[in-house]
């Protein structure tokens, strides 16, 4: 057991918590959400230039070889800024699809393609009915036109509306909450049969409802009607990506917190020298520390060979991260 | 002892329901179902609507046009309002202004206001909060400087309600910065919105929605005339004003409206092949929330009613009970209708989106909504005396420690 | 709407306060448990002589003719002393069993002998292995020798040991589980092949094991076969009364608490000039406020006479009163 | 960074746990697993089985006797110690006398008390807290007054626990009234229990066990010799022994065996014709205290392993979410243990009962139990600093509130 960090894994947080510092404080962040996609295409070109947008990648894809752990600081520092960029969209979902999903081919084509910047993806698997439901996919594949035809329609898909790529879950076989017959596949954005609606989810981020009507494609991500498997291998890596960002944000609240609990000042006396304050901020302090345990947890899972105890871990995490996410945010609004 | 209503007052609550059911406007019912906040003129038109039928002043005695209603008939005139949903009456005018005026106001302010503000043809906002005035709102700094038959205001105040929509505002201001103690130099001021100098700034909430303002107060002349209650005395008003009785602080129609909508909403959300309504872990998620409304209901009642009785004017320190258990099961409303939503509680369902565009929402409206409400309604344990200050006062006064 | 006492009800409040004041002080309590059954029968002819042991019965059976209310309020006196005696045994439980089920001829047997002190009554409904199940009885009973004939096990019987007369329930048809076939007998305590084992709880109380093999009895409670309706009115009651003790113990424990933390002090000060104490007391008021609102609603609805709005509603009050006490009586033990 | 143990700890947990199974007692091993106490014996048993192969002394250096384990392995002995369940090795002997005279300690005192200690030959007890030095302990009273070459102690200490075990007591006494600070004043004697002048007086706890004592102190001689470190510096060595390294104060193995027999037990109860081990809410309750102890555990080794780094001997402040976090498991887990055995938890189970006679018990003797550890434990959150304390360190130390 062992928590220190690499030499590699210091400098990559260092770099950039650095440029969260410069690039992104709170009024930088309202500009960036005024831009025409709702977020910095400078700033993303700052992520490929520091090879952020290529770490979990192999490097003979243009990547850095990067594993969660790597992953996790990344996100921790982009959570403690909220960043608005398609980093998990793109990086940790539509990545992860590729890494596991996709031939020699297709990741030669794809990979370095987004650690250098020039190419957005994102994971619409999602649909209006499914809920949290992972294995409720209508959308519909068929052969066709030498390859896949797919139909149907995809529901907040994050940064579905700037994605060059999307990777599309579709029922190749099987009825609607059969886990067997999902398929991934890889569509062009701009397709023939594709229509996006873009807007604004609560945290600021972009999404999209997609529909299909009679897309082509050819390119297949993991093996046909086995594709469920691999949309929990992504949404597990996702989990553990938001947990990450989840302890920035986390952190981010509780010092800015303990701060005004220092300068806010009522009776004569900053707010901070009352008992009931002061445990409250020890409180959060608490719940914040265990979730980053959990946020850890869910990293050291992502690469867990056995699928159950993979899908265990990251799903006590999962709710971990959420309670204490949920603790700290409205204490420290109530502060 | 007896917690069931009485023949009388069930017959009450029927006609309470029933001229609520035939007379509120059904534009405003739906808006208010799927979650939005009455807009100024739907509240405009609600008060009317029940100012003409004499029961929008509730809080006033019967002699200055109230309807005369037990402590009891009050409460559930709340709650069957509040679960219509129905938009409250403005507490400005009706809650706070109205006793004011009624105990300190003099025969010409009585005449001149009172009217106007049971029909809400005045709207009225409350000028009390200053950026270093908020749990301790003696410390305002707002000066009012004599200049003839006149007051010149300078000052700030925040987080003022509705002063955007507002005609009229009641104003704490300090008149005598020289004061031995600083609640002795305080003064209430009724000030026109239209008196030039006051500029009136918007704060944007989390919700993205537009309650709250930033009133500034630039060499503002207010006449004497509109002091309520002798100079420097403001304190005796602001305090009568905020310890008044706090029918209602509970929100409970409010909570209970919440759920039962979560519930309806609930039955249209599927989940591995069922409606969550169906959810043992859900149901029993509800079935929490309504045994602590059911607690919270009667002891409502009780402390209502006990302080029917009590009637020496001094708060209730119990209603802080009131306040503390209400917000927090308002605000765990808030938190399972966002949940009923799940995904789709995430995108924001902006209304002018709609108009702008014949595309299919995103979402239903009432899962959207959720997440404002969830957002916009953590305010709730905090406006009206934080929770923490109300334990504050459970200590002083009931404690007495 | 109204939560005024009548004139007799705060006589009654008052006579059972001065009663507890003067003669159940802690120490009084300790001695009287040490007394041969584990509680005093000089306090028992005392509840007697005051008409609390026939409170809840009609004066032609020697009671007073006083409702839930009535019972209410002693038992909020009584759980402010955590009394020994078997009140709610034989008063609340038994007494129910026979108001509601009892012949007039059984009832004139045996309320007045409750009301002057010279029976005491217990339920014996739950068995080893029914938990919270009130359809699962294993008892059976059979016709014969002229009466019925009961063989099986009940458990935990509160003051079993000491009770003249059981209230039993017992299989008359159905198989375990069932909701009908189930009837409520009454039966002599000391009759041939009733075995008790008594023994201690841990609030001090005393309960029984009771096995019954070739057990004579002919009288029974309410409908053969449809005891089940009965025995919810007898929980029911139990379960306001209880609720209503526990509001007593509430009222003792935020007494006590407050008071000590008024006296005791550490850093140079009383405990309770720190603000976390002074809202954790807070909480603790809130709590049991919420409690006594829920005891009063439990109270209210034992005579409803709409069986769903009943055990909802006392259900409800269950789940108040339950997560009240915890929190008050762990948060004493804490402060 | 990787939270999975290396091949060098799953090898030294398997030889713990290994060991543990070859080597402790069955009969000690089933009480505990019904929920009991270890009594003196099954402690002394277990720790000279321990001291034998040189396990007992976790906390101490390599050279006076330490296994020289890393914090890691230390967490997984006492996790798997705890986890069996067996009996934990004495605290007063091995976690506080020990490393406090390894630091203070003359090498008489050493090479006369350390191996007693190891091997339990020696019952050593705590003679802090007193009547009016609780959370407070710098206000303690008991006098100590030096006559010729030793001192004479007065006074009374409460809480004391197993004092009617021990044979020593290391015992904090004020040797001088009338020192600047209090803190100033306090000298650390080891007393011998058998000294003439000491009564011990049980107090009994509400779960009816005796492990806690009043210890009086009647013109008590105790040789000059017998102080450890300077007079009147007593309280640097009782700062020591209270701050000193904090290792498994969240007592998470016991907690997690207390779930694990909760689990089962649950599956040998019926409830509507089913296992209470099938029941969803009480599986998602089971659940939400696996996850806390996943969490726990993770902060648990990122403390220890920090701690261990930083080794400047100064407490670790971040220990206080250790104690906090876990006594509200540990209680937790009690409340769980008593709500399964439902009905079966009211009685209580005496042992002499059983023996006494031939019936069959009241229940099993599990569920029974559970209510005593319940009632014991809510002292969890009380001993070792309250959990108010923990966050008032916590404010201090890493809030610098």
């Amino acid at each position: 057991m062992d928590f220190s960090l690499s030499d590699e894994q210091r400098l990559l947080k260092d770099s950039v918590d650095r440029l969260m510092a410069d690039r992104y404080a709170f009024d930088q962040r309202k500009a960036y959400f005024k831009e025409a996609g709702g977020w910095s295409t400078a700033l993303w070109s700052q992520y490929a230039e520091l090879g952020l947008l290529g770490l979990p990648f192999a490097e003979e894809y243009g990547g850095f070889g990067g594993g969660a752990v790597d992953v996790m600081l990344v996100m921790e520092a982009f959570g403690r800024a909220l960043i608005l960029e398609p980093y998990l969209a793109t990086v940790v979902l539509g990545g992860t699809a590729l890494r596991l999903g996709g031939s020699d081919a297709v990741k030669s084509r794809v990979l370095p393609a987004i650690a250098d910047g020039s190419m957005k993806l994102a994971f619409a698997h999602g649909e209006r009915q499914a809920r949290y439901d992972v294995t409720d996919v209508m959308t519909t594949a068929r052969k066709g036109g030498g390859g896949w035809v797919l139909d149907g329609a995809k529901s907040v898909v994050t940064h579905g509306d700037c994605a060059d790529m999307l990777v599309v879950s579709a029922r190749t076989s099987g009825e609607r909450d059969d886990a067997s017959g999902i398929t991934l596949f890889l569509v062009d954005a701009k397709a023939n049969g594709v229509a996006r609606r873009g807007y604004t989810l609560r945290d600021e981020q972009r999404a999209a409802e997609i529909s299909l009507s009679g897309v082509q494609t050819d390119t297949v991500l993991g093996e046909v009607g086995n594709g469920l498997a691999l949309v929990e291998r992504v949404m597990e890596a996702g989990i553990a990506a938001m947990a990450a960002e989840s302890v920035g944000c986390m952190e981010a609240l509780h010092a800015m917190t303990l701060e005004y609990s220092r300068t806010r000042e009522q009776f004569g006396k900053p707010i901070g020298s009352n008992q009931v304050v002061q445990h409250r901020l020890a409180e959060m302090l608490m719940s914040m520390e265990q979730g980053r345990s959990m946020a850890m947890l869910a990293a050291m899972m992502v690469d867990e060979p056995d699928a159950g105890e993979r899908a265990h871990n990251i799903a006590m995490a999962k709710v971990g991260i959420g309670q204490a996410g949920r603790f700290v945010s409205q204490n420290a609004v109530q502060l | 002892m007896d917690l069931r209503f009485t023949p009388e007052e069930v017959a009450f609550r029927d006609e309470v329901r029933a001229f609520i059911r035939d007379n509120l406007p059904v534009d405003i019912r739906e808006r208010m179902r799927l979650g939005y906040s009455p807009r100024k003129q739907d509240t405009v038109t609600w008060q009317r609507i029940l100012n003409k039928k004499g029961w929008a002043t509730m809080s006033w005695p019967k002699e200055h046009g109230g309807p005369g209603w037990t402590a009891v008939q009050k409460m559930i005139f709340l709650e069957e309002n509040q679960m219509a949903p129905a938009p409250e009456v403005s507490s400005f005018n009706i809650t706070m202004l109205g006793p004011v005026l009624i105990q300190f106001g003099t025969d010409e302010q009585k005449k001149r206001y009172l009217p106007r503000a049971a029909n809400l043809d005045d709207w009225w906002c409350q000028g009390f909060s200053e950026p270093g005035a908020g749990s301790d709102l003696a410390s305002l700094k707002t000066a009012a400087k004599r200049d003839g038959d006149h007051y010149v205001v300078n000052g700030q105040k925040i987080w003022t309600s509705t002063a955007h929509h507002a005609d009229w505002c009641f104003l704490l201001v300090r008149t005598n910065p020289n004061a031995a103690k600083r609640q002795e130099g305080i003064s209430f001021l009724l000030v026109d919105m239209k008196t030039p100098g006051i500029t009136v700034r918007p704060i944007i909430s989390i919700d993205g929605s537009h309650h709250l303002n930033e009133v500034f107060f630039d060499d503002v002349r207010v006449p004497v005339e509109n002091r309520v209650y002798e100079e420097n005395k403001g304190w005796d008003v602001a305090k009568f004003l905020l310890g008044n009785e706090r029918t209602g602080i509970a929100r409970l129609g409010k909570s209970k409206e919440r759920v039962a909508s979560a519930k309806e909403m609930a039955r249209t959300v599927r989940e591995h092949g069922k409606s969550l309504i169906e959810d043992q872990a859900f149901r029993a998620r509800v079935a929490q929330l309504e045994i602590d409304m059911k607690a919270l209901e009667i002891t409502q009642y009780r402390v209502v009613s006990a302080y029917e009785k009590q009637r020496d004017g001094r708060p209730d320190p119990l209603s802080s009970v009131l306040k503390v258990k209400g917000t927090e099961l308002l605000q765990a409303t808030t938190e399972l209708a966002m949940d009923v939503g799940g995904p789709m509680s995430m995108p924001i369902w902006a209304e002018e989106l709609a108009t702008l565009s014949n595309e299919p929402d995103v979402g239903p409206e009432w899962a959207t909504q959720a997440t404002g409400s969830y957002l916009f309604l953590r305010a709730a344990s905090i406006y009206g005396g934080t929770n923490e200050i109300q334990k504050n006062i459970l200590t002083k006064a009931v404690l007495r420690l």
